[in-house]
């Protein structure tokens, strides 16, 4: 056992404490490390964005130029854009900060709708035709077979505009099992991925700082 | 090397070919911005450790313009090619050997094009879906009304609501832990509207803490709102709708607190929810509330669906503010997305069965790789 | 203008970014980066909206002396500390031994990752307390669960050699099936919402109704 | 049923107490259960990797934060290690705020391993806000998009990125990713539009919503969460942290079941007849 004499790792140790004492009860300890957490994240984007972003992509571009001499003077749009968002805290000028923000509700629903369009439509139809036959290989027949059966079921199970009886109900029906066998697969991966959370943390306190851990 | 460039530079275009060449083909590269043009090649059997590749503009002498590994069978030229100036190319392997140069390629001139023919089947079925959703937009705009299917978990709100009635305790709804601007809470609002007025009829003692100062603006509206439309605003009181905190888990324990404290019989989880769905389940539970949730957040659905009476699963939750709020954008978007899924189907099927029987077409329309 | 312009902003980018997707013109495509350059610096500039919103937030609540404000003050001074720490190191500020990477070592990364390593033990007593097979359809969701909770670890071959194999089949098979139709249902529903807020037929709370 | 009775009221602190040592208890005692097997997804992940040639440039995605840290960050240093190790110049980019100093970490520990140097290896360019915005930017231009590295050096002056335009110059797209945006939206903006094959190292809780696009080809490769990373860490023949938690990690898994199991039999005596649906 070695003990870590680095202040650092002390105050990480009994910052993990402070939070872990939430599983006793709701105490000062977590609503301090709670509110010291909100603190020196935002404060952390700040910095990050200031030197990441802002600098190289609107102020060198703007006042340096690009190497070449060229200064991109189309950057005085983000740059008055970004200042207009602060606009919301005078009542009166509140409405200019739409500007800036409409900027981005115009850019992202458009990147959305061909990026969805593309992976997550067009690209997913193509994978699903399958053949329903593969000779030779009756695994892959019968999980080409249920693959399809599948998709269609569920994608039957949430269509609205006819009531879900006869032949429709029993697909929607069908599409409600595959619907549930894949939460039961998001269901166990989402243990998984706590578990390993915790078990990350523990070799941080048991490792880093109490030193009895040897990895 | 450099020097040895040099020399050929010098000799290309004056010696004549003596061996058996190899076609090299030059051509636009489709689909692009311009100033490019794409090269290829069958190799010779025995390709040499690389090639030099030259560049000939018309009334000039061939110059080098990169050299490529001899594995490679292509190469795109981007170096300072200009548009509408017809380029010829040639491969010289390094070290030159006259039996393994290539043919000069015929003019190839690189421009830009107008449409990106790769992404003809995105466009498509994105054009005839928006075009779908503007139609029946406007079709519900003038009035036109559909039948939809009744959803199991929306028509349980209302007895749920009932229950608390009778038990003379109260109605929790929570409408996630996103602001506003998600739609997922935008939905939750409008569903908020059709509880309110519910409870007001019931005269229910209805709780809905937000996650934001702006969720619990709209929140307060839509309620007062819901007991107005019933007339019964006599019955509406100021802190039915409470700020709690925008921080993830203070929020989850200050709700957990309330369904300890004030044990309502039905509790209403809908909205966008995280990792704090499976604390508020499960203190939902443990209280023997009818707990009713959706969400379209898929991740969360399973801690629901154990948890909880009813589950409203992922469309279905928005299908449902559309239904009670009548709203033409969302029944039209709604009945769109229901008619493109009846193509999906019959494409799809139709994909598989052609695949069977070694029919390719159909399933190639839309790779997009 | 106080209508009018947002939305001529959102359609014109909306626009240009949609067409640009589809058309490598030059023409379209300057208009089409240099958008995607503006947004790119207009979302960074919301991270420090999000840091003045919080400040005055909280700097209220301090003065209004409202519940916890004691809190609040550790807040603010963890905020202004880190950005002056940040802002002090200069752009070298992320190297090894600078404050600003103490601070994010030391506060930001063992916080964070604790917060989320509490979730471990609220699904344990999650699954002890809120998990009930009822139907059929919790059921299969408590089957599928338990064969991918333990053929995804080690000892699913321990149990039972066919367990690993029957977790992948499940996961490539039945789960991918439902997982595609969610997703392409989604997809429906995004590409559907977008083309109401480019062509301003969306009422967005957040900018109109609610504020 | 009076044990059953008494279970029902169990405090849950209890619970959290069991977890808690069922994860302490087999890290401090070395007590080791099962070998780890790799799965054909993590197979597919190091197949990628291995048809990259020495010499050629993949692009390094380290969306995830601390918060996901014990998950992302084994498989993270399990991909810089294998790519290194083959050669391939590595340039790294975090669309998450909290991903820059975790690449740093990772590049630097296994640079010095394999006497890689930054700049001529490996770059790290570090965060850019805007999410989707800056992958498709990229697509058009990356030293546009990140004119500097993460330490303000401008990229015309880096070695790596000499020749590197857009992703036609990338071999390969390792996404390292704990949610939005991520995996998903590289996949979107990029994989199909620019036609750059793709491996992801995900966290648990999303990994099965990319199993639709392992099936339609969008990509090669899949880590899912410590149990992924571990996997591929034996593949790469450098077990480390993500294997070592593994022992306890299963032991969690079955109590997990264990309590489900539990849970159910103490709730019987109160399964009132009139089971509502």
């Amino acid at each position: 056992m070695h003990v870590t004499t680095d202040f650092g790792i002390w105050i990480s140790a009994l910052l993990t404490l402070g939070i872990f004492s939430f599983l006793y009860k709701d105490n000062p300890a977590y609503k301090l490390c709670e509110h010291l957490f909100v603190g020196v994240s935002a404060g952390y984007y700040v910095v990050l964005n200031y030197f990441s972003v802002v600098r190289p992509n609107l102020l060198d571009p703007l006042v340096q130029g690009d190497g070449h001499g060229g200064r991109d003077f189309f950057l005085l749009v983000p740059l008055v854009l970004g200042i207009l968002l602060f606009s919301r805290f005078f009542p009166k000028g509140d409405w200019l900060s739409r500007w800036s923000i409409a900027l981005i509700l115009g850019v992202y629903p458009a990147l959305r709708i061909t990026g969805f369009g593309q992976g997550d439509f067009v690209e997913q139809i193509h994978g699903t035709m399958l053949p329903l036959w593969v000779a030779g290989n009756p695994g892959a027949t019968i999980g080409n077979w249920i693959l399809v059966v599948g998709l269609l079921t569920t994608l039957i199970f949430f269509f609205f505009s006819k009531e879900h009886k006869g032949a429709l109900g029993g697909a929607a029906r069908v599409g409600v099992y595959f619907l549930m066998v894949s939460f039961g697969a998001s269901y166990g991966y989402t243990v998984m991925a706590r578990i390993s959370l915790l078990i990350g943390r523990v070799m941080f306190l048991l490792h880093d700082w109490l030193g009895v851990l040897h990895l | 090397m450099k020097s040895a460039a040099w020399v050929l530079v010098l000799t290309l275009g004056l010696l004549p070919s003596l061996a058996p060449a190899f076609p090299l083909v030059a051509k636009d590269t489709p689909n692009d911005g311009g100033a490019r043009i794409s090269l290829s090649w069958t190799p010779p059997p025995k390709p040499p450790a690389e090639w030099i590749v030259y560049r000939a503009e018309p009334g000039k002498p061939f110059a080098p313009v990169d050299t490529v590994s001899g594995e490679l069978t292509a190469f795109t030229d981007d170096h300072a090619v200009r548009n509408g100036t017809p380029y010829q190319y040639r491969l010289i392997p390094l070290p030159d050997d006259a039996a393994l140069r290539s043919d000069v390629s015929s003019a190839a001139t690189a421009q830009a094009s107008w449409f990106d023919t790769g992404k003809l089947n995105v466009f498509i079925v994105t054009a005839i879906f928006l075009a779908l959703v503007l139609y029946y937009i406007r079709q519900a705009e003038r009035g036109k009304a559909w039948n939809f299917r009744p959803i199991a978990g929306l028509t349980a709100i209302e007895e749920a609501i009932g229950r608390s009635t009778e038990m003379g305790k109260g109605v929790l709804y929570i409408p996630g832990v996103q602001d506003i601007d998600d739609i997922q809470t935008i939905a939750s609002m409008i569903i908020l509207g059709n509880v309110a007025r519910m409870t007001a009829k019931y005269d229910t003692p209805l709780n809905v803490p937000t996650p934001s100062p702006a969720v619990y603006t709209v929140a307060d509206e839509v309620v007062k709102g819901g007991y107005s439309d019933v007339g019964r605003v006599d019955a509406y009181r100021s802190d039915m709708v409470r700020y709690i905190t925008t921080e993830q888990f203070a929020y989850v324990a200050a709700v957990n607190g309330i369904m300890l404290r004030e044990r309502p019989a039905a509790n209403l989880l809908l909205g966008a929810f995280f990792a704090e769905s499976l604390l508020l389940a499960e203190t939902g539970h443990e209280i023997g509330a009818i707990q009713i949730a959706g969400t379209a957040n898929v991740h969360q659905l399973p801690f629901f669906v154990v948890a909880c009476d009813y589950t409203l699963i992922g469309e279905e939750y928005y299908a449902a503010s559309a239904y009670l709020s009548k709203d033409a954008r969302l029944l039209g978007s709604l009945k769109a997305s229901d008619t493109i899924k009846i193509f999906l189907v019959i494409t799809i099927a139709l994909g598989c069965l052609l695949l069977t029987i070694g029919q390719r077409g159909l399933a190639e329309f839309f790779a997009t790789q | 203008m106080k209508r009018e312009v947002p939305l001529i902003i959102s359609m014109a980018a909306g626009i240009f970014v949609l067409i640009g997707f589809f058309v490598p013109h030059p023409l379209v495509r300057t208009g089409y980066d240099k958008i995607q350059q503006w947004v790119i610096v207009v979302v960074a500039f919301t991270y420090v909206l999000g840091m003045a919103n919080l400040m005055k937030l909280n700097l209220d609540q301090i003065q209004r002396r409202a519940k916890d404000w004691p809190y609040k003050i550790a807040l603010v001074v963890a905020c202004l500390a880190t950005m002056a720490v940040g802002f002090q190191n200069g752009s070298h500020y992320l190297d090894d031994g600078t404050g600003f990477t103490w601070i994010y070592n030391t506060f930001y990364s063992a916080m964070s990752s604790t917060m989320f390593s509490l979730l471990a033990f609220f699904i344990a007593s999650a699954a002890f307390r809120a998990f009930r097979v009822r139907t059929v359809e919790a059921l299969l969701l408590a089957i599928a669960a338990f064969i991918l909770m333990l053929g995804r670890v080690p000892i699913g071959s321990l149990i039972h050699p066919v367990l690993p194999q029957a977790a992948d089949w499940l996961m490539e098979v039945p789960q991918n099936a439902a997982k595609r139709g969610i997703l392409m249902g989604a997809a429906l529903g995004v590409m559907a919402t977008g083309f109401r807020i480019i062509l301003g037929i969306e009422r967005t709370y957040g900018s109109e109704g609610g504020s | 049923m009076s044990i059953f009775a008494s279970l029902a009221k169990l405090d849950r602190r209890w619970i959290f107490l069991a977890i808690g040592l069922l994860v302490v208890v087999p890290l401090l005692t070395g007590f080791h259960i099962a070998p780890v097997r790799p799965g054909s997804r993590a197979q597919g992940f190091y197949d990628a990797i291995e048809k990259v040639p020495a010499g050629a440039t993949v692009l390094l995605a380290g969306d995830y934060d601390p918060g996901t840290i014990a998950e992302n960050y084994p498989m993270h240093l399990a991909a810089v290690r294998h790519l290194m190790s083959r050669n391939v110049k590595i340039v790294a980019v975090e669309l998450y705020p909290g991903g820059p100093p975790l690449a740093d970490r990772v590049l630097h520990l296994v640079g010095e391993e394999f006497h890689k140097r930054e700049g001529y290896d490996y770059v790290n360019l570090g965060f850019k806000s805007g999410n989707e915005a800056v992958m498709s930017q990229m697509g058009s231009s990356i030293p546009i998009t990140f004119p500097a590295d993460r330490s303000g050096k401008p990229v015309g002056r880096i070695p790596v990125m000499k020749g590197i335009e857009n992703f036609s110059q990338i071999a390969l797209l390792v996404s390292i990713s704990a949610g939005y945006p991520g995996t998903k939206e590289w996949v979107q903006q990029v994989v199909s539009r620019y036609h750059v094959p793709m491996v992801a190292g995900v966290t648990a809780v999303s990994a099965p919503e990319y199993y639709p696009y392992l099936q339609a080809g969008q990509l090669q490769g899949l880590l899912g969460g410590m149990a992924g990373a571990a996997e591929y860490e034996v593949l790469v023949k450098a077990p480390g942290l993500a294997t070592r938690g593994m022992d306890a990690q299963s032991l969690a898994h079955i109590f997990i079941a264990l309590m489900i199991l539990l849970g159910n039999l103490a709730a019987l005596p109160q399964r009132a007849p009139a089971g509502r649906k």
